[in-house]
């Protein structure tokens, strides 16, 4: 009986979540939602069966292995950078400001200046998706570092650390809930990131077919593929959850008894 | 006075000008109209503002209506052409060497993701005796098409004759000319910018929508004929434009306007032949099925009767 | 036996965001020789750990120096094991890994010895089955003794313990005691070790400072001239009683006449800590 | 000659990145970097002192109250979320899974929707910019709220708390270092969205202005409009941190001494 | 007097996540009167703090029943005031704010009288001119005084402390002792006392409850006859010294057996805890 009653308490919140796709049919029918606005789940389904698997594969693939690339060049860049400004209080009253620049700065807005720099392959989609994903995480990552608490920096401070070790063993994996929670979002804004990109520059990809599809007026097509990239953004978080339970366990809350 | 909120497809500037000479010269006062200008971004959001009410009448690509009513039974029709000839056209530098469209073979052509040119592109190299793997296509940001050919990344690229001052400008400061080749001189023989307004307008104000166009016609011979007060007037109502960019862009797209079908079928007008034939267009390039819809269906002809002059008016939808 | 630790004018302040500063030391001065176990006593709040602190070179003094073998400490020293108040255990170690920290931390991976080592001393310590553990899995006594554990394993050349034996009952704790004295004869190391039991003082140290209220000042040094090594006999000798009778008396005497109201009597014979 | 050392101190960060800007200058005369890519400091500064103050200022107020006002709406929304996620295992499981596909749904693609449901005036604006700024600070709050020590859970339940109050008296408060890590996040993202938001339904702000001044090829105007942009930005961020500073003096970490 | 508290066949095993669970407490009978004051022994880990957390009501037994006026422990109980074993005090509120606490939490804002209480209280356990010091300005000692004036602000009808006074001085130890012997006396609770010192259990509580090794089982109960008011003359009783004796022997004499090696002669008479 137990098993059972955890079986329906992990599916009420899936299916709740489906009984919406109902729900949002019955809204457009019953208001006659014009499709431009806002289409039918029927309508997306159509639509969604009109174009072929292997296309909806090749713009899926091509969206998630620039949020990916672009999301573990971002982690990679950010975390040093978090570290060189817990480290160093000039560098990060220099750092900071640079970087709340580049985040605030719409990319749409230096597209060309991007383009130049990183000609029109890949390279631009990855570096759009990095500048927009990284923020979260060195601020995560430099708060969580910075709330360690006094006494065990005093530890680490009584055995005579480097401060790269003081870092490395004791401020970073005390910042890994915090850092999760900005990889939370990162992730998802690596998503955001790789669709703006494709806006920029690309002829492939989920963002680029849904741009493609609203300039065509397939709004339900653009629907398909935005419902496409809510899927893959949902994997991608969970894929986050899962590998902070998987390797840090000890950074989630314990379940109650 | 008739209040009327008027819906550009894009952002202000010399090409939108006779909007902004009716409201500044008083032809929509003079009508009893008072007018409203929103702004838009592209042909799409513009029927889609149209469609659900919030403007009455506006500037959309007719083939970007064509589509949507084919598509997706939306409540907007045309009402008149304001671009009689497509506005797509090839830059390139004025030495490349690329003087007619024959010679695109083998070039990389740089043109926006989203531009509805790209639609188009595959017909007119078709009409040209080309195809698509004779050309090299790259696509980016509008903004870096300028410079990408400026700098060598491209050859060619694509855009709309309305842009060439612009391009113009950027060149010379590389000290290079720019040179155009605009498809309509290379076999694209088509509408393109229409003034469209929404059914519902349409239904429960007709004479306002005719006052409308009335003015607006005459705010388009005005343009033309006075184009650097045209351009000023731009500038009164959007500090952002400049005037004197404004008047360079009515001077370079005045043969979108005034030119052979114009001349022909009359200012304004929506031939029924050529009509038929720009949605030939517009089916080939989208892949609908041609036979499926009736570009008729989406002009209201019976609002154009009377306004548009020299209009060959069909039989059945004489009032 | 020569002078390891010095303590001379060491005054210190903590200033406070609003007010009045809080002194903590005052005119400190005292020295440690050599392999000696020092033993600090002194009331709650008095300023102890900020003498651990200053020692270990957390932080600088407001005014004089402490110094190591003559050396002025203006940063952590090498070879140091504390045992802090607080158990201070990193959450996403088990309890084997906490005590290896040290290790870790100074030379990468831990050998082979180095956790046989870390084993022993948590036999030691009596948490044997518990090194998978981590430590919100532990009672308070028990990350208490991995904190000690930790301290340990380097065999440091000074010891320094802030009530190391707070959390742990009458038997454990004073098995650990003998145990510390054992591992202290074995490996001689200067040791400075801040309790509030008297009995444990005398039992451990060779030399009892003892510190008035804040600002800690230093009321009266005594010398437990006991022999060693000491065992559960040396509780029942007379100098034991004699020490332990000398010190409660220099604790309890100077604060009866600040104490409020009457509800003790004259002192000087109080026992039950 | 300590306080003129900390002056020092203060201003060397600033210094180095006002001398960022001769750098910049230098570089786009060196490699004679054509404007449309990257204009020059002094292009821009020409390009500035072309439009009128007055304009200036209106454009950046109409996107300065739509962003703070966007913030502000976001975060009295994502406090309540946060707070309902952690009571009920539910709502997290039900909501988390929405707010994500909510958050990675690229908004330009939705704008008829938006535009439809919001009207043309403040309102979308408003919308679109809370949609974007939402998610950070729904995730750092839930982090924060879910990571409070065991401890001070079981000394608030037992005091027999009703939940609403744990929440309000332990949990929030322990989250509010995360809370304002993730407002920072949120902060700089309410300019870009107030930015997406101009793009695609205002006539006025700096983000109008930047896309109108791109469409006409005027980049250094464009980019006047970019570093105001981040001023605002900068100015925002410093705001929260000076709010951090005054109200929760508590959750920085202190000063060494 | 009538029973209040009521411990019937607990047993308590935490889950380990990897191995075998941890059993904490095994088969545990006993009851507490109205107004009695009883106080724990136990070996460190043994199981004490997950007594008081299921009399407390924080987290269910996994077996048999505690009940407080024969009504079963579901849930935190009302009128209970608890000292944790570590300080828990809310490190964004200042000493003042944190005893005000409870006050602030069940009533919203507290009225002058509370204010009152609570600077009286903070005055009894020392603290006069720390009010409004944070937390992590105090020192371990400080901060326990604090969660004790806490326990003791609204006047509770159980009060449950887990070695309140480990981190005090011998001194303030005993006078907070008599200054909870007279508040209990004034305004009569029923309190349950854990802590590691035998004469601290001893002058203070009417019955002894000791504890065995981890599982805990009970040992013994001790009634704790001495006649009340207690005072430091009490210790000097014949009796006072008897009843150490006698748990002493409780508590040392089963482990002699465990315990490795020779270090320790007979036991019985240890006394430095
Ligand atoms: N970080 C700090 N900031 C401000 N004041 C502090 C700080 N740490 C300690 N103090 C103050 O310094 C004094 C001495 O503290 P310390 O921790 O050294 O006492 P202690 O002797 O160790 O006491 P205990 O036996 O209770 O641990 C106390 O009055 C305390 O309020
Ligand atoms: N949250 C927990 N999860 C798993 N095991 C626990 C947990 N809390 C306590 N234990 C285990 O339960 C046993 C008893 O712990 P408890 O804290 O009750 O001991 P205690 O008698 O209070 O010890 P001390 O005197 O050292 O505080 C210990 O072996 C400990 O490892
Ligand atoms: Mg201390
Ligand atoms: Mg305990």
């Amino acid at each position: 009986m137990p098993s059972l009653n955890r079986t329906v308490r992990r599916a009420l919140p899936v299916l709740t979540l489906l009984s919406l796709i109902p729900l949002w049919e019955l809204c457009c029918r019953l208001f006659e939602v014009p499709t431009f606005v806002l289409p039918a789940p029927s309508d997306i389904a159509r639509a969604f069966v009109e174009v072929e698997p292997a296309r909806w594969l090749g713009h899926l693939w091509a969206t998630l292995r620039v949020a990916l690339a672009g999301f573990a060049i971002s982690l990679a860049i950010s975390i040093p950078l978090a570290v060189l400004m817990v480290r160093s209080r000039f560098l990060s009253q220099t750092l900071y400001p640079l970087l709340v620049v580049i985040q605030s700065t719409p990319i749409v807005a230096i597209a060309p200046l991007i383009i130049v720099l990183f000609g029109t392959g890949w390279a631009p989609r990855l570096a759009i998706t990095s500048l927009i994903t990284f923020f979260p995480l060195v601020v995560s990552a430099t708060t969580g570092m910075l709330a360690t608490p006094q006494e065990l920096i005093e530890l680490s401070r009584s055995l005579r650390s480097s401060p790269t070790r003081e870092i490395w063993y004791v401020r970073l994996p005390y910042a890994i809930p915090h850092l999760f929670s900005g990889m939370k979002v990162a992730v998802t804004l690596a998503i955001i990131g790789a669709v703006v990109a494709e806006f920029v520059a690309a002829e492939e990809g989920l963002g680029y077919f849904v741009q493609f599809s609203t300039s065509y007026f397939k709004i339900p097509q653009a629907f398909a593929a935005l419902l496409f990239l809510s899927v893959v953004s949902l994997a991608l978080f969970k894929g986050v959850q899962l590998l902070q339970a998987l390797l840090f366990r000890w950074s989630l809350p314990r379940d109650k008894t | 006075a008739d209040k009327v909120n008027f819906q550009l497809d894009w952002m202000p500037g010399g090409d939108k000008a006779p909007v902004y000479v009716g409201v500044q010269q008083g032809f929509f006062a003079a009508e009893g109209l008072e007018v409203k200008i929103a702004q838009g971004r592209g042909s799409t959001d513009s029927l889609t503002r149209l469609a659900t009410g919030i403007s009455d009448i506006g500037l959309s690509d007719i083939s970007a209506l064509l589509a949507a009513r084919a598509r997706d039974d939306v409540g907007v029709s045309a009402v008149m052409s304001v671009f009689s000839q497509a506005p797509h056209a090839f830059f390139t530098l004025s030495d490349s060497g690329v003087d007619t469209v024959a010679k695109v073979a083998g070039k990389r052509i740089a043109t926006s993701a989203f531009t509805s040119s790209n639609v188009f592109l595959p017909l007119l190299l078709e009409v040209n005796h080309l195809d698509e793997n004779d050309i090299r296509l790259i696509k980016a940001d509008v903004g870096a098409l300028g410079p990408m050919l400026i700098t060598g990344n491209a050859d060619l690229v694509i855009s709309w004759v309305t842009d060439r001052e612009k391009y113009q400008a950027q060149a010379s400061e590389m000290g290079r000319t720019i040179s155009m080749l605009p498809w309509y001189q290379a076999g694209m023989d088509i509408y393109a910018t229409s003034l469209v307004a929404s059914d519902r307008f349409l239904q429960q104000r007709p004479e306002v929508a005719r006052r409308f166009m009335r003015a607006y016609l005459k705010a388009i011979a005005y343009t033309w004929a006075e184009p650097e007060r045209a351009g000023a007037m731009v500038e009164a109502m959007v500090p952002e434009v400049d005037a004197g960019v404004a008047t360079a862009t009515i001077l370079t797209m005045r043969d979108l306007v005034f030119n052979d079908a114009s001349a022909r079928l009359g200012l304004g007008a929506l031939d029924p032949a050529r009509l038929a034939e720009t949605w030939r267009w517009v089916a080939r390039a989208q892949d609908l099925d041609e036979s499926a819809f009736d570009p008729e269906t989406a002009v209201a002809r019976e609002i154009m009767a009377g306004v548009v002059p020299a209009q060959p008016v069909k039989e059945e939808v004489t009032p | 036996m020569k002078a390891h630790v010095q303590f001379d004018r060491v005054s210190h302040s903590y200033p406070a965001e609003s007010g009045a500063p809080v002194e903590a030391l005052r005119d400190l001065n005292f020295s440690i020789e050599q392999g000696e176990f020092v033993a600090v006593l002194g009331p709650s709040g008095c300023g102890k750990s900020t003498l651990l602190r200053l020692l270990a070179g957390l932080f600088p003094a407001t005014s004089g120096s402490v110094s190591v073998y003559d050396c002025p400490v203006s940063g952590p020293q090498e070879n140091t094991g504390i045992v802090f108040q607080k158990p201070t255990l990193l959450p996403w170690k088990n309890v084997l890994d906490n005590v290896l920290f040290p290790i870790r931390y100074k030379a990468g991976r831990p050998g082979a010895r180095d956790i046989e080592q870390a084993k022993s001393l948590l036999e030691m310590v009596g948490l044997a089955d518990f090194q998978k553990h981590m430590p919100d899995q532990l009672s308070g006594g028990m990350q208490q003794r991995v904190g000690i554990a930790r301290a340990l394993l380097l065999d440091p050349e000074i010891l320094i313990m802030d009530e190391p034996f707070s959390a742990l009952d009458a038997l454990t704790r004073e098995e650990m005691g003998f145990d510390l004295l054992r591992i202290w004869r074995q490996r001689p190391k200067t040791v400075l070790f801040i309790t509030h039991s008297i009995a444990e003082a005398v039992l451990l140290a060779d030399r009892v400072l003892v510190l008035s209220e804040r600002p800690a000042t230093l009321v009266e040094e005594v010398a437990i001239e006991l022999p060693r090594p000491r065992s559960a006999d040396t509780i029942h000798e007379r100098a034991f009683a004699d020490y332990t009778q000398r010190l409660r008396e220099l604790i309890y005497q100077p604060r009866l006449t600040v104490v409020p109201g009457g509800k003790q009597d004259q002192g000087g014979h109080h026992a039950i800590a």
